[in-house]
């Protein structure tokens, strides 16, 4: 079935589904102008903003509900942006409803967690102020009818992202990650501009509305040439290879931003661009869709990798995250069946993801920010909500049978086998790795002996953190049975992305899934037998070559430096020495030549008259004699 | 053999006779009249006499410009003739008004500089006012020079216009080695260029048998070149004029005499000498040579271009004010030489000449204005000549140094002063005339100037004044006259061109009568 | 015939003009001038003789009295200068130059 | 009623009046009070402007010179109007910042604002001419004024600075001046009346060479690469203040000029030189963007930013798309926002710590939380972030671009990305990590300086998100121009129905 057409606004709360954006806005808005006056009751108002926005989306998820599946699609014009080229309006449908509801319902959650994780900050306005502008900007992409707006709120959430990595601005680290993740993320929106540019030129609209049903008419080359631009900005937005790089560095931000922003939620934009696409750029088959699924392939990999290295524990779960959005950009590439897995993972994710964060965070918290695992160890009985959550997150995630990640991964899993087998079994490759890092993380953390120094307390944080906790590890634990079971998001989302011809018949047990167990099991196993048994050194081993190969984040860094950072240093040494020799230098010649011929043009005024005289003399001969020339010509 | 008395047409010649009877009287007040009484006899009538000049010169324009050469065909009293007189005496008037200051001339000429007898002369406070009648046969003469119809009439007036001037160079007060200097290299290479054009003259006579102008065009049109006489004649004829002008490569004299001359006689030569001048040069190169333009315009665009690039790039490394300004009417007198070359039908011809009458007038007075300013700035050792004396007089005496700013602008031909139309009406004609290539030299050479312009201005302004710097005296009634009269005229000039544009047109309407 | 007159005033002018050029001392060069001047002379009166007509003669006076006129402004210049400097050499006057 | 007129008349009789203004505080208050008069004047007079009504409105023709054929005409289209508006808004702002520039160098303070009005004066004037030569008379009267605020309010190089600038454009205007004098000569029409010379010059070889006589001194003015060392020059020297209308407004006259002269009066000429200027622009683009990165003085970094932008700005015209020149006119008036607001916040950080180097600042941000966040809001725009003004035109400009030439386009969306790292590697050294031992007590923007920032980050933000009151404005003209140039719009591979 093909993706329904876009009905005009109904009225009702879709009517006013702006206010879902206008109101985080406002609350960014009121803090960051009020300025300190506002910093004894601004975290409440940043909740309070997202909350209601929370609400407004629920509401319009409901009145949406109402319709017939087919009539499910509808776009709220809001204003004239750029005559003839862009107007600004929302595309309200299931897809974006989804997505609204994930952000809002998790970052609410976030918001609420910050409230105690920043109690010690100063400037903790501020930061529930971005938060606040992350949520309108995340929502008018996922919202946008069209591909400029959906860019504004692109490049908006890189500016929150970059904002919130570098909150701390003081640590310079903390600075030089923030910049970071917004040029690499530039080099991606660099991409997508081209496709928006290439849209407008080929369908003379960027209105999906407009743009989408007449993909056909299209050449296959300028589709393919659209896939791959549109996916080079999902690779920046989503930490794909080959722009991963600035992810690890991210988790420099304060956790609930990992959590909220490099976890859940923005990250996984460049998923949504490739489904909410997919109907017209990435069918499933064809150039774009199959690069799509080896880039996720590559990414689930290699984040999956960079995973079992780290000692950092948001790094550890950094990786995981490229990793996990490495398999919702496979499925993305998989046609309509992908899709509905793509974004099934994408929401367990969202919450097991934050789950993990979130709990990551309250460990450092009861550590004094500590972050290294090797000084963990045996939290489990001095933070049990802490721990259960975790553990719950955990299980999700490695897809212990019955729990989201069960469901949704290895669903994408499925897919990817009958799609191409190589794909299928990679995929199953990563799943095993991923038990086997994610095992270690916990380990290192909740079991073994105590590692860390004296000075340090170790406690339950306070309940509102604990209770947004609880919250995720819940829906962690059951989202995946409810979305997956009897197709629900499927069906659900068909009017968006379109549904294949027969619906997959999802049973619980089957070959794949029983390989994939047995290889988390395995990598489990293993991991308890490296770091579950015997005991964790406090400072790390220098490891095998591999183990450094993961800890480097592949080389990913090292091949920036050597192929973009020192080329660039040179060629901008180059341009400024060509500047001010070269072309000003150009300048300032002319004027010093001049200068010098007039120096040594004066020294022919000698100050003898007779010279005078010869020069009146030999002139008056020129003239004579040119004047012969001239008259005999 | 009976000789029919000849013809004079009084009124028409009345402003020359006025001058010249004026200057024969100041010379009879020299002769008879006391010492002391003199200056006092001499100002008014010296003042006098140009004013009324300049009247009977409106009048002839309002009663009509005569078609008929004068004097049996030796003087022109015709449009251009009378424009120019107009320009040259009011120039003459206000130049008079800085002559007329004191202590530029040196109280003993004949005495030895720094000796006792010149000690006496000061101390008496002996003033030559034969600088009155001398600077009035020089007018005289700048007046007779554009407006004589033949070749022997126009060397008269040359002579006559050139020798009171050879003396007044020699009569500064301060810095008189400097200044005789001066005299004797001006003397010397005038009487030099004058001998070649008395000889073109001879050569142009043995061509066409007379030395009027129409009749040796005539001569030509019967001939149509191809002769040897004529072509080294008006060669040399040239020779004369462009070095009057101080044409390259005849300006080697400009820079020392402009510099060594007492500065009122600087801004003299540099607005009237110039302006006669050219007035003779458009009379013989456009009358007597007319039918000859295809072979001397080239020669006059090679000399135009050279006038220009010279003038422009030897003006940069100038340290001396005055030996900067005068490299400045070199680039000045370029830029009017391509207004000589834009020739073609009559009307472009009519559009050249008014756009040339025009430029005179804005550069002479211009000058005269910069001139009478740097009169004022003076130190110890008289005026402060060294330009890194002038230093921060904008902060010092902010006015002056505005007003002198103000008029570099307007050499430079920055629009919304008089200097930029005159650029334009030139540049403008010489288009209309196919000289485009010469016109891109021409701007490309007064960006070169714009340089050091802007850096006197760059000098008074924006860097700061030495400790001992330049004092700027306070101007006498006269100079103080001329520095406002010609700021007012270039501001002026420079927002409403069109009444003196109209004055130019309609006097170069009807060119030159024959 | 005019010719071998215009031949002897050419060599005339062209002596006085190198004249100028090469002698040092102000009167000589002055007297140089002169020379030329009268060369222009001789020219405008073979040239009248040529033409028939008088003008030629009638110029040749005029210069005459102007030559006479320079004479008077030259002198006192020269000698002014030559007071001063105790040389009356052209060359030891250049002071003002560049 | 002669709006234009009357807007320059009280800027001049205002500059008069404060030139003979004894008390220096008295001479402030009365150039700030001239200025918001002019605002108020120029916004009723664009509320009044009729967008889709005449090309050209309140149209005033006098005889100035008739021997010459030069008119005193003036008149504003939309292209006009809103660069007017630009100037309107920027003086008054640029007042209030230089409140105490005059007074470091122990100068004229008076001089100095009366030089301001005298500047707006002309600014306005050499918008709203209608006639050539008019228009030419501004075009070099204006450098005069901004000559003298850069030569005697400047910083250590002023002289050098102010010569290079004044020379530099002054050649550029002689050889315009040619080609000035050469078009009124070929078209022989007697007038210079901008409207009655489109399409007066047929023969293609004519066209080329006045094209490059107008189009040489624009590119100096603008400045295109590789004319453009005198900028950073002139705008490192120059006061904050003047900074702004050099690149703000005086700069803009070349852009401008590009688009009303150069391709109405000289169509053919124009496609035959477009890919040329295009090469330059998108070169400009990269280069001026590398260079940038390069610079260690901040308002040298910005300059060299400006020179990326004006590289942006000329390709669009010169892409002769609606998109590309709507973009363009739009870019002239958000550039002058967002890098006037930059040139201003980098002014007051330099006033407060006295050095032009970026290595002698850092971590200002925590000393002085309002200045930085000022900072980073003009640099984001400086940057083009979506949701910012300078977005909305660099995206037309590129879009306009690609429809025709679609290579140079993607070379110059690469400035996107160079963007990013010089504005926040800049924000980055200057106003992250930790604070610097020299800055710790710098003070936050005081009240003047917050009502100096606050208009234009208003503006940065609102024309950021509703760009389309100024674009009503922009279109009708660009069309208009591009009729004259003739141009065919590229229509979409896959044509819209209905249409």
């Amino acid at each position: 079935m093909e993706p329904a057409e876009i009905l005009s606004n109904p009225g009702g709360v879709i009517g006013v589904s702006w206010l879902m954006i206008a109101l985080p806005l406002l609350g960014a808005a009121v803090l960051l102008l009020g300025g300190r006056r506002t910093d004894k009751w601004g975290h409440f108002l940043g909740v309070l903003m997202a909350l209601a926005s929370f609400v407004v989306a629920a509401l319009v998820f409901f009145q949406m509900l109402g319709f017939a599946p087919a009539e499910r699609r509808v776009s709220v014009p809001l204003y004239a942006f750029i005559p003839g080229v862009a107007d600004l309006g929302l595309l309200i449908d299931p897809l974006s409803i989804s997505f609204a509801l994930l952000i809002t319902g998790v970052g609410s959650l976030i918001h609420i967690y910050s409230i105690g994780y920043m109690s010690h900050d100063t400037d903790r306005r501020r930061f529930f102020a971005y938060l606040n502008l992350f949520v309108a900007a995340m929502l008018l992409l996922v919202l946008a009818d069209n591909y400029v707006a959906l860019f504004i709120g692109w490049e908006g959430v890189g500016l929150a992202s970059y904002l919130l990595i570098g909150f701390w601005q003081f640590k310079p680290s903390a600075a030089t990650a923030a910049k970071k993740a917004f040029v690499v993320n530039r080099v991606g929106d660099f991409g997508l501009l081209i496709a928006i540019f290439i849209v407008f030129t080929t369908f003379g609209s960027v209105a999906f509305g407009e743009v989408f049903p007449k993909a056909g008419e299209a050449s296959q080359g300028t589709l393919t040439a659209i896939g791959l631009l549109l996916l080079l900005g999902a690779c920046g937005k989503s930490a794909q290879l080959p722009l991963q790089s600035w992810l690890l560095d991210a988790m420099e931000g304060p956790t609930p931003v990992s959590a909220l922003i490099h976890a859940a939620t923005m990250v996984t934009a460049g998923v949504y661009l490739v489904v909410r696409s997919g109907a017209a750029f990435f069918p499933g088959d064809g150039t774009a869709s199959l690069v799509v699924t080896i880039v996720g392939v590559a990414t689930l990999l290699a984040g999956a990798i960079i995973g079992t290295a780290k000692d950092d524990i948001k790094k550890a779960l950094a990786g995981s995250t490229m990793s996990q959005i490495g398999y919702m950009m496979l499925a993305a590439g998989l046609g309509p069946v992908g899709y509905a897995f793509a974004i099934a993972h994408l929401i367990t994710h969202g919450f097991f993801k934050a789950n993990l964060f979130l709990g990551a965070g309250s460990v450092m918290h009861g550590m004094n920010d500590q972050v290294d695992m090797r000084r963990y160890g045996g939290l489990r009985t001095l933070m049990p909500v802490t721990f259960i959550t975790f553990l719950v997150g955990y299980l999700a995630i490695i897809g212990f049978p019955l729990l989201s990640g069960y469901f949704t991964k290895d669903g994408i899993i499925e897919t990817a086998m009958e799609h191409n087998a190589i794909l299928g079994w990679l995929a199953v490759a990563g799943a095993g790795i991923t038990g086997f890092y994610m095992s270690r993380v916990v380990f290192m953390t909740f079991f073994g002996e105590r590692r860390w120094d004296k000075d340090v307390h170790p406690h339950e944080s306070p309940a509102v953190m604990t209770w947004p906790l609880i919250v995720l590890a819940a829906g962690s634990a059951v989202l995946g049975a409810y979305l997956v079971l009897s197709n629900r998001l499927m069906v659900f989302l068909g009017p968006a992305v379109g549904l294949p011809e027969e619906l997959p018949a999802f049973h619980v047990v089957s070959p794949v899934g029983l390989a994939t167990l047995a290889l988390v099991a395995a990598g489990a196993g293993y991991a308890w037998l490296k770091y579950g048994r015997q005991e964790v050194p406090v400072v790390a081993p220098r490891g095998s070559f591999l183990t450094t190969f993961a800890r480097r984040d592949l080389y990913g860094d090292a091949l920036n430096e050597a192929l973009f950072m020192r080329p660039g240093q040179w060629l901008t040494r180059l341009a400024v020495w060509f500047d001010n020799r070269g072309v000003d230098g150009l300048v300032n010649g002319l004027a010093a030549t001049i200068g010098g011929t007039s120096g040594r043009l004066r020294r022919i005024q000698t100050g003898y008259v007779r010279s005078y005289a010869l020069s009146i003399f030999v002139g008056a001969a020129i003239l004579a004699g040119a004047w012969f020339v001239v008259g005999t010509l | 053999m009976n000789i029919t008395a000849p013809t004079i047409e009084y009124l028409q010649l009345a402003p020359l006779l006025i001058v010249f009877g004026a200057a024969i009287l100041g010379v009879l007040v020299e002769a008879f009249a006391p010492r002391y009484l003199r200056r006092a006899m001499h100002i008014p009538l010296t003042l006098l006499s140009l004013a009324g000049a300049f009247a009977l010169v409106i009048v002839q324009t309002i009663k009509g410009v005569p078609t008929e050469p004068s004097a049996m065909g030796a003087v022109a009293v015709d449009g251009p003739t009378l424009f120019i007189w107009g320009i040259i005496l009011v120039l003459a008037f206000v130049t008079l008004l800085l002559i007329n200051d004191e202590d530029h001339f040196v109280p003993a000429a004949s005495a030895v500089p720094g000796s006792a007898e010149e000690e006496r002369a000061l101390i008496e406070g002996n003033v030559h006012t034969e600088v009155y009648p001398l600077a009035l046969f020089a007018i005289g003469g700048m007046l007779l020079f554009p407006a004589s119809n033949d070749l022997l009439i126009m060397f008269v007036a040359l002579e006559v216009m050139s020798l009171p001037l050879y003396l007044l160079c020699g009569l500064a007060r301060r810095r008189r080695l400097l200044s005789q200097e001066s005299a004797m290299k001006y003397f010397l290479l005038g009487a030099f260029s004058s001998a070649f054009f008395l000889y073109g003259t001879a050569l142009l006579y043995g061509f066409a048998g007379s030395v009027d102008l129409a009749k040796i065009d005539t001569a030509l049109g019967a001939v149509g070149g191809q002769d040897a006489l004529l072509y080294t004649g008006a060669a040399l004829l040239g020779v004369g004029l462009l070095f009057k002008i101080g044409a390259a490569p005849f300006q080697a004299w400009k820079p020392d005499v402009y510099q060594g001359a007492p500065t009122p006689v600087t801004a003299l030569m540099a607005s009237g000498t110039l302006v006669a001048a050219f007035g003779a040069l458009l009379r013989v190169f456009w009358i007597a040579l007319g039918n000859l333009d295809w072979d001397w315009s080239p020669i006059m665009w090679a000399v135009a271009i050279l006038t220009m690039v010279v003038g422009a790039i030897l003006a940069i490394t100038q340290t001396d004010i005055k030996r900067m300004l005068a490299y400045s009417s070199i680039a000045h007198a370029g830029f009017l030489l391509v207004g000589v070359v834009a020739i073609g039908d009559a009307k472009q011809n009519s559009i050249a000449l008014s756009s040339i009458l025009f430029y005179l007038a804005v550069y002479g007075i211009t000058s005269v204005g910069a001139f009478a300013v740097v009169t004022m700035v003076r130190d110890a050792g008289g005026e402060a000549w060294h330009l890194s004396r002038w230093a921060g007089l904008g902060k010092r005496s902010p006015k002056l140094a505005g007003v002198f700013a103000f008029f570099l602008l307007a050499f430079a031909g920055i629009p919304l002063t008089s200097g930029f139309f005159g650029k334009y009406a030139v540049f403008q004609a010489a288009i209309a005339g196919g000289a485009l290539p010469l016109v891109v030299v021409g701007v490309v050479s007064s960006a070169i100037a714009a340089f050091f312009y802007v850096r006197v201005i760059v000098l008074m302004f924006f860097s700061d004044p030495a400790p001992d710097g330049p004092t700027v005296v306070l101007p006498s009634w006269g100079t103080a006259g001329v520095v406002g009269f010609a700021a007012l005229a270039t501001v002026v000039l420079g927002v409403f061109p069109q009444p003196v544009l109209d004055l130019a047109q309609s006097a170069a309407g009807s060119l030159f009568v024959r | 015939m005019t010719t071998h007159y215009l031949i002897l005033s050419a060599l005339l002018f062209a002596i006085g003009g190198i004249g100028v050029l090469v002698r040092r001392n102000a009167i000589v060069v002055f007297m140089c001038v002169e020379l030329m001047l009268n060369a222009c002379n001789l020219a405008f009166v073979a040239f009248a003789r040529q033409h028939g007509n008088i003008e030629g003669q009638v110029i040749a006076f005029f210069v005459m009295i102007v030559a006479a006129a320079e004479v008077v402004v030259g002198l006192a210049i020269i000698v002014t200068i030559f007071r001063t400097r105790r040389s009356a050499s052209v060359d030891d006057a250049s002071l003002l130059k560049y | 009623m002669p709006w234009l007129s009357i807007l320059m008349g009280v800027s001049v009789l205002g500059a008069l009046g404060v030139a003979f203004v004894k008390d220096d505080r008295l001479a402030k208050q009365a150039t700030l009070a001239v200025s918001l008069v002019v605002l108020a004047l120029t916004v009723v007079m664009t509320v009044q402007f009729s967008p889709n009504g005449d090309r050209f409105q309140f149209v005033e023709t006098y005889d100035w010179i008739p021997a010459f054929g030069v008119h005193y005409g003036v008149a504003v289209d939309g292209v006009a109007l809103v660069l007017i508006l630009l100037s309107a808004v920027l003086v008054p702002i640029v007042v209030l910042a230089s409140w105490h520039d005059a007074e470091a160098g122990k100068r004229s303070v008076r001089t100095y604002f009366s030089l301001l009005l005298v500047l707006e004066a002309m600014m306005i004037g050499v918008f709203a001419a209608t006639d050539i030569f008019l228009f030419y008379v501004f075009f070099e009267a204006m450098l005069i004024p901004m000559y003298f605020m850069i030569g005697s309010y400047g910083g250590a190089q002023r002289s050098y600075a102010a010569v290079k600038f004044l020379l530099y454009s002054l050649f550029g205007g002689l050889l315009m001046l040619v080609a000035v004098i050469a078009l009124y000569v070929i078209a022989g029409k007697g007038t210079f009346m901008f409207p009655e010379l489109i399409g007066a010059i047929k023969d293609p070889t004519t066209q080329k060479w006045l094209f490059l006589g107008f189009f040489i001194a624009f590119a100096i003015k603008a400045p295109l690469w590789p004319f453009h060392t005198w900028l950073p020059d002139a705008a490192a020297q120059a006061p904050a203040g003047a900074a702004v209308l050099l690149v703000g407004v005086l700069d803009k006259v070349g852009t401008y000029g590009m688009l009303r002269f150069c391709l109405e009066l000289f169509p053919e000429a124009s496609k035959w030189a477009t890919p040329v200027v295009i090469a330059l622009s998108v070169i400009g683009i990269v280069y001026g963007a590398i260079v940038a990165i390069g610079q260690t003085d901040i308002k040298r970094l910005i300059a060299y930013t400006s020179i990326s932008h004006f590289g942006f700005i000329a390709m669009g015209v010169f892409a002769m798309t609606s998109n590309g020149a709507s973009g363009a006119t739009l870019y002239m008036v958000n550039h002058g926002f967002s890098t006037g607001a930059l040139f201003l916040i980098a002014g007051f950080l330099i006033y407060r710590r006295g050095s032009h180097f970026i290595e002698d600042y850092g971590g200002v941000q925590k000393v002085a939380p309002v200045l930085a966040g000022a900072f980073l809001v003009a640099g984001l725009s400086g940057l083009s972030l979506p949701g910012l003004n300078s977005f909305v035109s660099e995206f037309m400009v590129l879009l306009g671009t690609y429809e025709r030439y679609a290579v140079p386009a993607v070379i110059a969306a690469t400035g996107v990305v160079l963007a990013a790292l010089y504005i926040l590697w800049m924000y980055q050294r200057t106003m992250n990590g930790p604070t610097a031992e020299s800055v710790r007590s710098m003070p936050d923007l005081n009240i003047r300086e917050r009502w100096v920032v606050a208009p234009l980050l208003v503006l940065i933000i609102v024309l950021g998100l509703f760009p389309k009151p100024l674009l009503d404005v922009i279109n009708p003209s660009v069309k208009e121009t591009l009729t004259n140039v003739s141009v065919t719009h590229p229509a979409p591979a896959v044509a819209k129905e209905g249409q």
